[in-house]
């Protein structure tokens, strides 16, 4: 009995006593998901143009960080440094596109989704060959250090690194929403043939999408590498983001966003008033069971079309 | 070329459904096991038969496993690792509480709750596919990887969490694990798991059972409309692959490495394995053999590779170039060809009935 | 065919729709025991969702289905097929990954009495039932003739033969009613000849009673003893051949309609 | 649905038990000279060797000796019961099946005579059959010969009953005649009115002189002829025949030839049943290939055009094949056409040579045979009429020992047969033992011996003009004997003739080295009386076509490639390679081929352009397109002419077409060619 009540209604009577407390977690729970959004945001863009599941997407993130940091090591300043990571990011994407998916077309998707394990050993490697294994230390002059709010504390890069998300975020939806080549990239997403017969060159906009996702990726990269430091555990930001993907849906950007707040959020209150009740690392796991849960009621996630199966 | 079928004509539905048909096919195979019973014990080192071998034959029946569920039943799940923990776990458990307990016996039972467990997992399967479901099979991954590591229960109370196997023997007195375990009698004992195993699920996948699963995998609308339900096909893909996993899992401990700590087991192992299908080919028996030989394979032969041509290289920088290299090597062989090491062998040996004419 | 006047299924006040869109509406029909029965109508009219509806795919707003004297809403589609309701489909729904046999074999499932043990082991009982189903499953293969094509994947097979492998799964089932979605779409003639004749010899043959949806109407004239017009996904007609080709409305509706849909009428 | 599979055992050790009861004994027959005696006797000798094995529902069903007595006295029984009587005659139509070979064996135990038809024959041709032959029943195979025999059966006022033996499709048929010849197995033993010992002294009463067949002749040039061939005609020639080649019970052959032609009834029953080996069915006309890779018979009888599409199937193969693996088969292959059929033939060849041709059957001939289902093959025969030299030489150059026979259905099938080691694309052989052969007034063949017919049903003016009092038959074809004794085959006799300037004039010799070279399937020749021989072609839709691929050449159908300039080309490029090899033949070079044109349509036995055995009907083409006949001898290079083509459904239609006529070469004629028309032909083209 000691125990279930020690899961089922303890951790509730502690939040109600320190409802501060409460809040101060929900708050960091939710900056961290807005990051956990940016990746899971990768993720999408890749899936929705080119139906592809990028595993390679978290070390899209770990390979921007070290490209970057490995600029800055080398003493070039952080503009140029930032210009040149967009560059490498870019011919990434164009390597993929030629080398990886353009052979691969029209196989199927578990063969494209091992095909971006490849890519992920192979940037690894690549990474820690140019850049070295260690922990590089990224210091991009955010200030550190909690900000007091109404007797809440609240990590200032946490809240900086949310801004940089958010930001990146809308800038992206107002993107897809309003520019021309937007349009084109989400009539890809909607309709592959469709998009070819109105003379939208796909191999384009695969390159142009794998860009983006890496510059989300070197965003996501520059945020958790500030706060972590850039080193190999980056990686596995990218498990992180799947769990919100599962409750946004694969396809949908503000799911990717609400997705990640909630991961974010319910995380953080797992770790926080359950760790200490059935051991610590719950965040491991705690939102994919959540995921998991979620899914049964509602297989195609939070903002994914309803499928209708017609035969 | 080598095959002479003329003349090999069936008079029974018995003989046409035999799993090799073809007579050579049955020669070959019967030298196959030979070979692996008598030759490969009598010629093979002991780094061959504890690290080669041994590891080959578990993997295999991991990729086994995992085939069954995602080649042959078209469920994508990444949680391999995580069930062959299970399987660990219990054999662990189970030969520690009863030490009289026959080890065959303690391996069937690992695998008998590794299926259950597997049950457990799959039953999302009836609402959700694809990504959907194999990010959900990640579930399982971590969430079984922490609770192995967590729960200090499983280990014993090992402080170090690692587990280490306790010396049983088959037939009285022919130690399989712990220290007086003798290289070849862990090799016999593997291989014939592999064996037996092989021939059980070829025997499932060419049966009615297969056909569920590939009519699942196939099309799951038409599937569920000539009468087959999919939950419990779905579910019963579950079980079945999580048993193979399980007792991979509990030979990979108890025989293979001897002591093992949950880790061990994490996600890049699901990973690991399912390279192992993809790149044997999904949906067949002799592709989980050959994908696992390939993996277990190609580490050492990068390994060795710089010695070989007398290269000094570092060894970080080493790992870092076969990850480059593994890396490069996975996406090509997906795009020289997707379906695998079984296809190239399909359709070599059809080349050899059809030679000298190209098809 | 040998009509015996008995109602083998019976669909009343059927209705249905997709988010606003009505795709059936109050219809009602009846198939009679070892009749040929025709639904057509124009595009859109209904015709795959009313199928989709009597093998339980779909799940009807209102209306009944009595099959065999008992009433449901809907049945689930493996209760229907368990109930000895078989079906092909519009775009072939073959498991493409396996060859003519086993996909022909997936049909006798249903019959199949082992379990995965006993087909692990491959013992007595596993062996005797495949072999026992193989034979029925060659019959069927007989009959289509496609002997040749007996070890072929069905995904390398010309779309008229994978529609006879579909028929064949259909047939396996040994059904008491088997619905047929175009099962000359796409064919040539020739094809087409060959499948009206395995479409009439079935019927003949096993008794088997058949809907069946069909756009040529010189077909559907010649092989089907009575048939329903379904318009905008209401029941306009319904009457043998002969009413059909005659009644007004299916003038003004349908072959009013498509012009040149309309040349065997 | 749903019977139950019978299983057999294993090649050799026969096929299970007996369902009907041990066979009845066969002492007492008086000798065996009826083909229903040698089934009692193989029932007695051999009762646990397979007789007969069938493909059927996926796997081969198979009868011993003593299970087929059995399945012949049940089916007798039936058919004694529906009133067959001593000396009616039964018609046979359909696929070769079990249940129609015995129910001719099953017709001649009850003294009656068999008339097998062909099955693709048109109701008409069926109908004339029947008349000709006053057949009183039928049996046949499924719905669609029903429905032929119905339609056709008020013109045969003679014909009763009609039995079939497939129900498909049938069983709304209400008509009285119409009866179903079950198949035994599956539905337990039939009830069976006739028991042994009156079956035995029905087949007692046989005797040899009896009649055991009337089979029709192809009819290459005139309507076919009914033949009557008694007991001891097909016994003794495939006694003989058997004797020459040493056949024994351990063959497997495998039936798929047309049941009506005298070459099928020869091997599937006559040698059979006097060898006591057993005969394999194809499961359908469309698994054919694959069967036979699966019997693997040691015995293989194909008339030239199956060997002609086996060597130019090969070639299109192999012409698939990547570089490296076709020089492999060029090289083997020139290597074969040097030493293999030497090596056959038990002639010098080097150690060298030997020891690359055992190299190139493991790695070449071996696989090749296995490929096509000959490796078993120890004797394979060709007949019916003359294989051109390429098929022959590639065929036995793979090691798979082709001969050549001469003969017609007049003479059952074997008139001349070639021995092992002389086996040569110019000779028919030497006259089988007991076979008497002469060259008569006109150059035509005539011969005399054991299998030489009784009469033509019906038409004993014709039997005495064919066969005289003292059994010489005149067989039409003009030959010659060489000096060793062997004969050659000019032509048919009323063919052969001459140009308007002499020169000799024989097509079918002219013929023969086009057919199936390059991408020429077919060729008729025309020159008779005229100034230079011209030739319509046909092309081998296959092959050109892809050639026609690889060169980015557009086409949608035959008739579209049959006009593409380009295909006129080629054909004239292979035309012209032929002509220079006539060149080199003193008797042929005067009529090398000069103007031609290529047919936008294939022949086809429907159309009447060739026989059911697949063979020209040189004048019937003629007349049929006598339009493009006369513009290949005017002057001018093109015309329109209604003429038959290939329309895009497959059907065909009459056109108003037009033809480009290409001309070809000609070269003079080389001295120094023997003035036989024996030839070595390169290897293929």
């Amino acid at each position: 009995m000691h125990i279930l009540y020690a899961i089922l209604i303890g951790p509730f009577v502690t939040m109600a006593r320190e409802p501060a407390f409460l809040i101060e977690v929900l708050i960091g729970g939710l900056l961290a998901g807005v990051m956990y959004s940016l990746v899971a945001l990768g993720f999408v863009l890749i899936y929705k143009a080119s139906g592809v599941f990028n595993y390679a997407q978290g070390t899209m993130v770990l390979f921007a960080a070290l490209t970057f940091v490995g600029m800055l090591e080398a003493g070039l300043p952080v503009l140029l440094s930032l210009v040149a990571v967009i560059a490498v990011m870019i011919v990434l994407a164009f390597a993929v596109e030629r080398m990886v998916l353009r052979p691969l077309v029209n196989q199927s998707e578990i063969i494209l989704f091992m095909s971006t394990l490849g890519i992920s050993y192979f940037l690894v490697g690549l990474g820690q060959i140019l850049w070295g294994g260690d922990v590089h230390p990224l210091d991009i002059g955010i200030p550190s250090g909690p900000l007091t709010v109404h007797g809440i504390l609240i990590n200032q890069l946490d809240l900086y690194a949310a801004i940089v998300a958010g930001t990146l975020v809308a800038a992206l939806a107002l993107f897809f929403q309003k520019t021309r080549v937007g349009r084109a990239l989400r009539a890809v997403a909607d309709d592959h043939q469709a998009a070819m017969s109105v003379g939208i060159p796909l191999k384009q906009i695969w390159v142009f999408i794998w860009a983006i996702a890496g510059l989300v990726a070197l965003a996501a990269g520059i945020m958790w590498g500030a706060s972590l430091g850039v080193q190999f555990s980056l990686e596995l930001v990218a498990l992180k983001a799947l769990p919100v993907l599962i409750l946004g849906g694969f396809t949908s950007i503000p799911g990717a966003i609400v997705g990640g707040l909630i991961v974010g959020a319910t995380e953080k209150l797992g770790e926080v008033f359950w760790g200490p009740v059935i051991g610590s690392g719950v965040e491991d796991w705690f939102a994919y069971i959540l995921a998991l849960i979620f899914l049964l009621f509602r297989p195609q996630g939070l903002f994914g079309e309803r499928i209708i199966q017609r035969v | 070329m080598l095959y002479r079928e003329v003349g090999q004509f069936r008079t029974s539905y018995a003989a046409d459904q035999a799993i090799f048909p073809i007579r050579q096919d049955r020669f070959g195979m019967l030298a196959l096991l030979l070979v692996a019973y008598i030759a490969v014990p009598l010629m093979a080192n002991e780094y061959w038969l504890s690290t080669i071998f041994v590891p080959f034959f578990v993997f295999s029946l991991a990729a086994l496993g995992l085939n069954i569920l995602t080649g042959y039943a078209g469920q994508l799940s990444l949680g391999t690792g995580g069930f062959m923990a299970v399987g660990a776990f219990t054999a662990y458990k189970l030969a520690t509480a009863f030490p009289g307990l026959n080890i065959v016996l303690v391996f069937v039972a690992a695998g008998i709750v590794t299926a259950l467990v597997g049950l457990l997992f799959g039953i999302p399967s009836l609402r959700i596919k694809g990504f959907y479901l194999a990010v959900a099979t990640l579930a399982a991954q971590f969430f079984l990887i922490w609770l192995f590591v967590k729960v200090a229960w499983f280990q014993n109370y090992s402080p170090s969490g690692v587990i280490t196997a306790p010396p049983r023997a088959v037939f009285g007195h022919f130690f399989v694990t712990g220290p007086e375990a003798l290289p070849a009698y862990k090799y016999w004992f593997t291989l014939t798991f592999a064996a037996v195993l092989a021939l059980a699920a070829k025997n499932m996948v060419r049966g009615a059972t297969g056909r569920k699963w590939m009519a699942i995998r196939d099309m799951d609308i038409a599937a569920e409309i000539i009468g087959i339900r999919p939950l419990s096909t779905k579910l019963l893909a579950f079980a079945v692959s999580s048993f193979y996993i399980g007792i991979a899992g509990a030979l990979w401990a108890f025989i293979y490495t001897a002591s093992v700590e949950a880790l061990a087991f994490d996600i890049d192992r699901s990973f690991q394995i399912l390279f192992m299908i993809i790149i044997g080919g999904l949906g067949s028996i002799l592709g989980s053999f050959l994908g696992a030989a390939f993996i277990i394979l190609l580490p050492i032969f990068l390994n060795n590779l710089p010695d070989q041509l007398g290269l000094h290289v570092g060894v970080a920088l080493v790992t870092n170039l076969q990850d480059i290299i593994y890396g490069a090597l996975i996406v090509s062989f997906l795009i020289a060809e997707p379906n695998g090491l079984a296809a190239l062998w399909r359709i070599g040996k059809e080349k050899l009935r059809l030679w000298p004419f190209p098809h | 065919m040998h009509s015996n006047g008995g109602v083998l299924l019976k669909v009343e006040g059927i209705a249905l729709a997709f988010g606003g869109v009505k795709a059936l509406a109050d219809v009602s029909f009846d198939i009679r025991k070892g009749e040929v029965r025709a639904i057509i109508g124009p595009n859109g009219a209904g015709k795959s969702s009313m199928l989709n509806v009597i093998n339980g795919f779909y799940r009807p707003h209102a209306g009944s289905i009595t099959y065999k004297g008992r009433t449901v809403r809907h049945m689930r589609p493996h209760q229907a097929a368990k109930a000895g309701i078989a079906r092909t489909f519009q775009n072939i729904a073959l498991f493409k990954g396996m060859t003519t046999l086993d996909n022909i074999m997936t049909g006798r499932l249903l019959k199949m009495r082992g379990n995965f043990l006993l087909d692990a082991l491959y013992v007595g009982p596993a062996r005797r039932e495949e072999t026992a189903h193989r034979a029925v499953v060659e019959q069927i293969i007989d009959f289509l003739e496609i002997q040749a094509i007996r070890k072929v994947p069905v995904g390398r097979l010309p779309y008229g033969l994978q529609k006879r492998v579909e028929l064949g799964r259909a047939l396996a089932a040994e059904p008491d009613l088997l619905l047929l979605d175009e099962p000359m779409a796409g064919m040539n003639f020739e094809e087409k000849e060959d499948m009206s004749r395995f479409i009439l010899d079935v019927n003949e043959e096993f008794g088997t009673t058949i809907a069946l949806i069909e756009h040529d109407m010189g077909v559907v004239m010649d092989i089907s003893s009575r048939i329903v017009v379904l318009d905008y996904g209401r029941k306009i007609a319904d009457g043998t051949p002969d009413e059909v080709r005659r009644d007004q409305a299916v003038i003004d509706a349908y072959l009013g309609v498509a012009h040149d849909g309309g040349k065997g009428a | 649905m749903g019977s139950a599979a019978r299983i057999g055992g294993e090649r050799g050790d026969g096929c299970g038990a007996d369902p009907h009861g041990s066979a009845p004994d066969a002492a007492g027959l008086g000798g065996l000279d009826t083909i229903p005696k040698l089934l009692l006797h193989h029932a007695k000798v051999r009762p646990n060797r397979p007789a007969m094995r069938e493909k059927r529902l996926g796997i081969w069903r198979c009868w011993t000796w003593r299970e087929v007595v059995g399945e012949v006295r049940r089916i007798a029984s039936a058919l004694s019961a529906l009133g067959l009587e001593r000396g009616d005659r039964l018609a046979v139509i359909g696929d070769n099946r079990p249940l129609l070979y015995w129910s001719m064996v099953a017709a001649q135990a009850l003294g009656a005579v068999p008339v097998p038809l062909y099955q693709d024959a048109g109701a008409g041709e069926i109908a004339d059959a029947l008349a000709c032959t006053e057949a009183r029943f039928v049996v046949a195979e499924e719905q669609e010969q029903v429905d032929k025999v119905i339609e056709i059966r008020e013109r045969c006022p003679r014909l009763e009953q009609v039995l079939y033996t497939d129900p498909r499709g049938l069983r709304t048929y209400r008509q009285p005649f119409l009866h179903e010849l079950f198949a035994a197995d599956g539905r337990g033993p039939e009830e069976c009115s006739l028991d042994a010992a009156s079956f035995v002294a029905e087949i007692a009463r046989g005797s040899g002189s009896g009649p055991a067949g009337i089979y029709f002749t192809s009819g290459t040039s005139g309507p076919p002829r009914a033949v009557v061939l008694s007991f001891d005609n097909v016994l003794a020639t495939s006694r003989a025949v058997i004797a020459f080649e040493g056949l024994t019970e351990r063959e497997d052959v495998l039936a798929y030839l047309p049941m009506a032609w005298i070459g099928d009834h020869m091997v599937s029953v006559g040698l059979a049943y006097c060898a006591g080996f057993c005969v394999n069915c194809p499961e359908s006309p469309a698994t054919v290939m694959a069967d036979l890779r699966e019997v693997g018979p040691t015995f293989f009888f194909a008339p030239p055009r199956i060997w002609d599409n086996i060597r130019s199937t090969v070639t299109l193969r192999m012409e698939d094949a990547g570089a490296l693996k076709r020089r492999l088969y060029g090289s083997f292959m020139r290597l074969a056409a040097r030493a293999g059929r030497r090596i056959l033939d038990a002639e010098h060849v080097g150690p060298d040579a030997r020891l690359r041709y055992r190299f190139g059957e493991r790695l070449v001939y071996g696989p090749l045979k296995n490929a096509l289902g000959m490796s078993r093959v120890r004797l394979a025969y060709t007949s019916g009429e003359a294989i051109s030299p390429g098929t022959f030489d590639f065929i036995r150059s793979l090691g798979i020992n082709l001969k050549q026979i001469y003969g017609s259905t007049e003479g059952s099938l074997f008139v001349t047969v070639q021995s092992d080691r002389e086996a040569s694309a110019g000779t028919v052989g030497r006259p089988l033992p007991g076979v008497d052969l002469e060259i008569g007034a006109e150059g035509e063949v005539l011969f005399r011996g054991a299998g030489g017919f009784q009469e033509y049903c019906k038409d004993p003016a014709a039997s005495l003009a064919a066969k005289a009092a003292d059994g010489w038959i005149q067989s039409g074809d003009a030959g010659f004997i060489d000096g060793h004794g062997g004969l050659h085959i000019v032509d048919r006799a009323e063919e052969a003739g001459r140009l308007a300037d002499g020169t000799v004039f024989a097509p079918m010799q002219i013929e023969n080295r086009f057919r199936a070279v390059g991408p020429i399937r077919e060729i008729v020749v025309f020159g008779r009386g005229r100034d230079y021989v011209a030739a319509f072609a046909t092309i081998d839709a296959g092959r050109v076509g892809n050639w026609a691929e690889r060169r980015g050449l557009a086409y949608t159908n035959y008739r579209e490639l049959a006009q593409r300039p380009e295909v006129l080309d080629l054909v004239r490029e292979t035309i012209e390679a032929i002509n220079r090899e006539l060149a080199q033949d003193a008797t042929l070079a005067g009529a090398q081929v000069r103007r031609f044109l290529i047919l936008q349509k294939e022949f086809d036995p429907d159309d009447g352009e060739l026989t059911r055995t697949r063979k020209l009907r040189r004048r019937f083409i003629a007349e049929k397109y006598a339009a493009l006949v006369d513009m290949l001898y005017a002057g001018e290079m093109a015309g329109e002419v209604d003429a038959p083509v290939a329309g895009k459904d497959g059907g065909i239609t009459m056109l108003r077409t037009r033809f480009t006529i290409g001309e070809a070469k000609v070269l003079r004629a080389t001295q120094g060619g023997a003035g036989t028309m024996r030839q070595e032909v390169a290897a293929p083209a």
